[in-house]
């Protein structure tokens, strides 16, 4: 006859943090990010010239715009992932796998932004 | 046994979601999903492509040169796409949890899909004007 | 496979389910149900549930005394009532603690509506004491009885009580005047099992499905009923099925009698409340009978609406608003079935199956009755609608039958942690499951013969018309013959389905077989009692007759066919009266 | 009316695999969907194998995929459907046993993680306890369901992960932890903020769109997810 798997892990075990976290960068990055986006291309140099970019970015507002946009965008971006994860069934090694790859992947991206909004 | 018993998960999964018809929120977590994973992987490549920065100016402009044709324009534009639908929906979902969204998604939803259409014309003609 | 458990509760509805979350803190209780339990008809009820509370008006047990009375025509045993009425209230707020979730006054208490047939008393200027209707039916919006059953499923849940779903129960076993056990088989296997308790307990429901339109669930096949005939218990009182006035046009899916309890009028074709015809005091919150048998006759007459077989009830009155706080369920079933929404248009009725007063006779304590003169079964019990206490005599006023489901399911749940106390395993006979593993061997082997449907099509139909809710010796000599060429031709019934995993089609074919066994009980019954009671009316006795006719009938099934004994009704302190309304 | 059944049919005893059959009915137009297995059934092919008993939408047997969709083969007419070609499968992601008939042990079972039951500390007064309309209000919507499963079984978040409670039992779980009479709100709460509780659910509203009863579960969980949210801050 058919099985039926289902086991109830139990225990409180919150993703609560991890759901009001998505919504508060998610909403944080509608400023952010729109405006970025927009700026971006709101004449053919703002986003597509050193020059442009340099004089933003020896700005200091500018400079931590940018860099909440990075960390924001990691963040929301990577927590998302890690959200889509979970809905599939995996066994536990992998889960842990999966999160440390996340996580790592968040460290090192981040880094590398902050490295260059930092460099000018 | 059948196909919802014997082949694997991840085949009876598919399977489903090709058969069940797709309401209307499910269009708009099928998109919200995609919109986002995409979006994490363009972050991802933005923030390794701004690395071009540090090698001085004119290897960033040769860089840039490559982005400004209207092959690249036209999917930086695709790419608000992505933006536009997701940060709005991403605000539907926000107000889904909130009071009594949730008796309102698909009006909200109505919105979000016209806001989106508005919003992406109007970065096209902002991108294209000066080409 | 040999089950052992203290007790074993056949049926998830009310009656069973109470029964169980009685017992289960005791004993090791198993249910047996044919359906997942929370599907059982129980959750059909809509209307309500009745106790004395007074919360929204003055209100006396001993009133809800008279009306049971006075609506079950003098048939009911006074004994049983007053019994069921006083222990009412605090029923009511046993379930209430249990966590039923009723519909509340202003107050926060439990909220009540009018039903019909039930009154109070009350003095006119001149000193003249009438009868009016009266708040009394406990409800929660026209979903009470799906509230109870989840919540008494609930409790069960909560005690870890066994259950064993989807098993259909084949047959008692009894020896000696005790009952050891019964058989049953399991749909999800297809295999016979063998139940082996202490005590048995029947809580089977209804046999509605006998009748072509009727309110009840295909599961109401009468089969604790037909089960218990043929294990050699008499049944009371069978001629009496309750018709209920209103079901909707052409299905028969019940519109709660709260409709009309809220206000709801019935008009015929010219538009005339015709109720004022018939029973002018309470119009149209008249008992069932009375009202099914006004509406049966405006329709023999052609004052149907359009000359067709149904009229109206009409709640445009009524207003949107309270329709969708009170009635949302009937609301929905217009909408869906009749593609009318009351707030605008009439909704189409018409008289439909709806309630078996009779049943495996019992005691006051649930114990099952042998014979007519008060000798009972050891270790067989019954409580609900499959049972005759006989709290409901010639008709059952509305929301009494879920409160005496309640209140026999627990009183009977009471005597049997007594009894199970003390009671002995009784050794199992050898040849338990012999005669099922014949019939299954020969529904196997049958490749050409009837076939089910076209034979409960035909019983359907003619128990419709010839006893229905008007009945003649004519017809029912005729309905009699019919069922015996049936019987005959189920003898021949030849099965399609040749599998052993959920078969419906053989759970059809034994549903079949114990319509045709208790539709017998029901037609002999009704032909021999010659008068009009409660919901048995004779075209041709007209009257009540209680000279002659004052007494239960208990059937019993021998080989020569069916044998009709009787026995007194217990009254206590009302006399039989003329009953007007 | 003609009406074509094309059902997806299953027999263990003998079918390695499912397989799908049309079925050329004439019936008339007020006939439910149900009513169109039984006459299958009775008439054409009586191994076709498939729950039912109230008939009207309250017993919650009948939860199968009907053109694609979960429903009540007993609360759709054949009139509502606009092509007279119509596919019928079993609710998707629970085992079928046989043709339409799925286990659905796994979805009691969920019910019953939630602890279904009220859970009183006090003890009773000796008359009914007291509960403003407003309170009863509160959960009037979710004492409604039928547990026919036709939410849980339309979840996506439940076909990819079947450890997911499902909407069913934590509207369940809502019932309970809103009940102004019940005393173990946060025992409940904890039970549901696990990561195969209400952190699975990305308000998809297909359980929403199938719901007989006109349920919206997707509130009601949008509701505990804010009383759990609250609770960690
Ligand atoms: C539509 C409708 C509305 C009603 N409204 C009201 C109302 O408002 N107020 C009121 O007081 N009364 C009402 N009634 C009557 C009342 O609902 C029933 O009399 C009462 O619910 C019967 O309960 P029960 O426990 O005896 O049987 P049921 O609830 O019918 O349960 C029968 C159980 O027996 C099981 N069973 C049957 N046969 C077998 C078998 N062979 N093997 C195994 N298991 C078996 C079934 O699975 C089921 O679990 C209404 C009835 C109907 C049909
Ligand atoms: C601009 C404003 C944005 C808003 C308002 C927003 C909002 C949200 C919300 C509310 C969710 C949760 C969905 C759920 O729980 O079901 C979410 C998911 C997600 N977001 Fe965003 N988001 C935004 C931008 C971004 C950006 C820039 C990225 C990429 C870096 C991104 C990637 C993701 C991913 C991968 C998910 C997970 C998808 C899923 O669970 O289905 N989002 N977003
Ligand atoms: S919530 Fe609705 S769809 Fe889900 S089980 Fe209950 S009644 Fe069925
Ligand atoms: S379909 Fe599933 S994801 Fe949530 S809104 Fe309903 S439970
Ligand atoms: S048969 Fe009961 S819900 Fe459809």
């Amino acid at each position: 006859m058919s099985t039926n798997s289902f086991k109830f892990a139990g225990g409180r075990n919150s993703g609560a943090k991890n759901w009001y976290m998505q919504r508060i960068t998610g909403i944080l990055l509608v400023v952010v990010l729109i405006g970025h986006y927009i700026l971006m291309h709101a004449t053919p140099e703002s986003g597509h010239t050193y020059k442009a970019v340099m004089d933003r970015l020896h700005q200091p507002a500018w400079k931590v715009i940018d860099m909440a946009f990075v960390t924001l965008g990691l963040w929301h971006g990577l927590n998302g992932l890690w959200n889509v994860i979970r809905d599939y069934e995996m066994k536990p090694i992998m889960t842990t796998v999966l999160y440390t790859v996340l996580v790592l992947i968040a460290l090192v991206f981040w880094f590398i932004g902050l490295n260059t909004i930092l460099s000018f | 046994m059948s196909l919802q018993n014997s082949t694997s998960k991840f085949n009876r999964w598919l399977d489903v979601m090709f058969r069940y018809r797709k309401h209307t929120g499910s269009w708009a977590w099928i998109l919200h999903r995609f919109t986002g994973i995409g979006l994490t992987l363009y972050i991802l490549v933005h923030i390794i492509a701004l690395t071009g920065l540090l090698k001085g100016e004119a290897a960033f402009n040769e860089e840039m040169k490559l982005f400004s044709s209207p092959v690249f324009l036209f999917a930086e534009w695709f790419l608000g796409i992505l933006v536009m639908f997701h940060a709005i929906n991403g605000i539907r979902i926000v107000l889904v949890d909130l009071g009594n969204g949730a008796r309102y998604h698909k009006q909200i939803l109505v919105f979000v899909y016209i806001l989106t259409v508005i919003l992406v014309a109007g970065m096209g003609y902002l991108i294209f004007a000066h080409v | 496979m040999i089950h052992k458990h203290d007790l074993l509760i056949v049926g998830a509805g009310l009656a069973g389910l109470r029964a169980g979350v009685e017992t289960s803190k005791y004993h090791d209780v198993a249910i047996l149900s044919k359906l997942f339990p929370t599907r059982s008809h129980s959750g059909a009820a809509q209307g309500g549930i009745a106790a004395a509370l007074g919360n929204e008006e003055h209100d006396t047990v001993e009133w809800h005394i008279f009306d049971s009375v006075k609506g079950s025509d003098y048939l009911g045993d006074q004994d049983a009532i007053t019994m069921m009425c006083s222990e009412a209230p605090d029923a009511i707020y046993e379930l209430e603690h249990m966590g039923v979730p009723f519909s509340r006054t202003k107050d926060g208490k439990i909220a009540q509506r009018q039903f019909g047939g039930h009154t109070k008393e009350v003095k006119d200027e001149q000193g003249n004491i009438k009868r009016l209707p009266v708040i009394r039916a406990c409800y929660a919006a026209d979903r009470t009885g799906h509230v109870l059953l989840h919540t008494l499923y609930e409790q069960c849940v909560k005690n870890n009580v066994r259950f064993y779903s989807e098993y259909f129960v084949l047959s008692l076993i009894i020896r000696d005047g005790v009952c050891r056990g019964l058989t049953a088989f399991n749909l999800r296997d297809g295999q016979i099992h063998t139940f082996h308790a202490k005590a048995v307990m029947f809580g089977t429901g209804g046999y509605g499905r006998a009748f072509r339109v009727t309110s009840n669930a295909y599961a109401n096949s009468g089969d604790g009923v037909a089960i218990a005939f043929r294990a050699g218990i008499p049944l009371e009182d069978m001629e009496f099925v309750q018709f209920h006035p209103t079901g909707l046009y052409p299905l028969g899916i019940l519109v709660t009698e709260g409709a009309r309890g809220e206000g709801g009028y019935l008009k015929n074709r010219n538009g005339d409340r015709f109720m004022k015809e018939y029973a002018p005091t309470v119009m149209e919150l008249a008992p069932r009978d009375m009202v099914t048998r006004s509406i049966q006759t405006e329709i023999n007459e052609g004052r149907g609406i359009d000359g067709k077989d149904f009229v109206n009830l009409d709640l445009t009155h009524i207003g949107a608003a309270k329709l969708k706080e009170r009635l949302p369920e009937i609301t929905g079933f217009a909408k869906t079935y009749a593609g009318i929404d009351p707030v605008k248009q009439p909704i189409p009725i018409l008289p439909t199956a709806h309630y078996s007063m009779g049943g495996i006779p019992v005691t006051l304590k649930g114990e099952v009755l042998a014979d007519e003169k008060g000798n009972t079964v050891t270790g067989f019990y019954a409580a609900g609608e499959c049972a005759c206490v006989s709290v409901h005599g010639a008709n059952r006023l509305g929301t009494n039958s879920l409160l005496d489901a309640v209140i026999h399911g627990r009183r009977t749940g009471k005597t049997l942690v007594e009894f199970l106390r003390t009671a002995e395993l009784s050794p199992m006979p050898e040849d338990a499951e012999d005669n099922d593993k014949k019939i299954f061997a020969d529904l196997y082997d049958t490749k050409k013969g009837e076939n089910c449907d076209k034979i409960r099509v035909r019983l359907k139909e003619e128990m419709m018309n010839k006893c229905g809710v008007f009945r003649n010796e004519k017809d029912l000599n005729s309905m009699l013959d019919t069922i015996h060429e049936l019987k005959s031709m189920y003898k021949n019934v030849a099965m399609m389905d040749k599998s052993k995993v959920f078969n419906t089609e053989m759970q059809e074919i034994f549903e079949l077989r114990n319509l045709l066994e208790f539709s017998d009980a029901i037609v002999t019954g009704a032909l021999a009692r010659q008068e009009c009671r409660g919901a048995h009316w004779r075209t041709d006795h007209p009257t009540r007759d209680d000279v002659n006719w004052l007494k239960h009938s208990i059937a019993f099934k021998t080989e020569k066919g069916i044998e009709l004994k009787y026995k007194p009704v217990i009254i206590t302190k009302y006399q039989p009266q003329e009953r007007k309304y | 009316m003609k009406v074509t059944l094309n059902i997806r049919r299953f027999n263990p005893e003998k079918d390695e695999k499912p397989y799908r059959k049309d079925y050329e009915i004439d019936v008339p137009e007020t006939f439910r969907i149900l009513d169109c297995l039984d006459k299958v059934k009775w008439d054409i092919d009586g191994e076709l194998a498939y729950r039912r008993s109230c008939s009207h939408g309250i017993c919650g047997s009948d939860a199968m995929m009907i053109n694609g969709k979960n429903m009540l083969a007993c609360q759709v007419l054949v009139k509502d459907f606009k092509k007279k070609y119509i596919t019928i499968d079993p609710i998707p992601s629970l085992p079928v046993i046989k043709d339409l008939i799925v286990n659905m042990d796994s979805f009691f079972k969920k019910y019953e993680v939630v602890k279904p039951y009220l859970i009183s500390k006090e003890q009773p007064p000796v008359k009914e306890r007291l509960q403003s309309q407003a309170d009863r209000e509160l959960i009037d919507e979710a004492v409604n369901c039928i547990l026919c499963g036709a939410c849980s079984a339309s979840c996506p978040s439940l076909w990819s992960n079947e450890n997911y409670l499902g909407p069913a039992a934590m509207l369940k779980a809502y019932r309970f932890i809103f009940d102004s009479r019940d005393d173990a709100a946060d025992e409940r709460l904890d039970i549901v903020d696990t990561t195969d509780g209400l952190w699975r659910c990305h308000t998809i509203f297909n359980c929403v769109e199938v719901c007989p009863k006109e349920i919206n579960l997707t509130w009601h969980i949008s509701q505990m997810k804010k009383k759990c949210a609250m609770r960690e801050l």
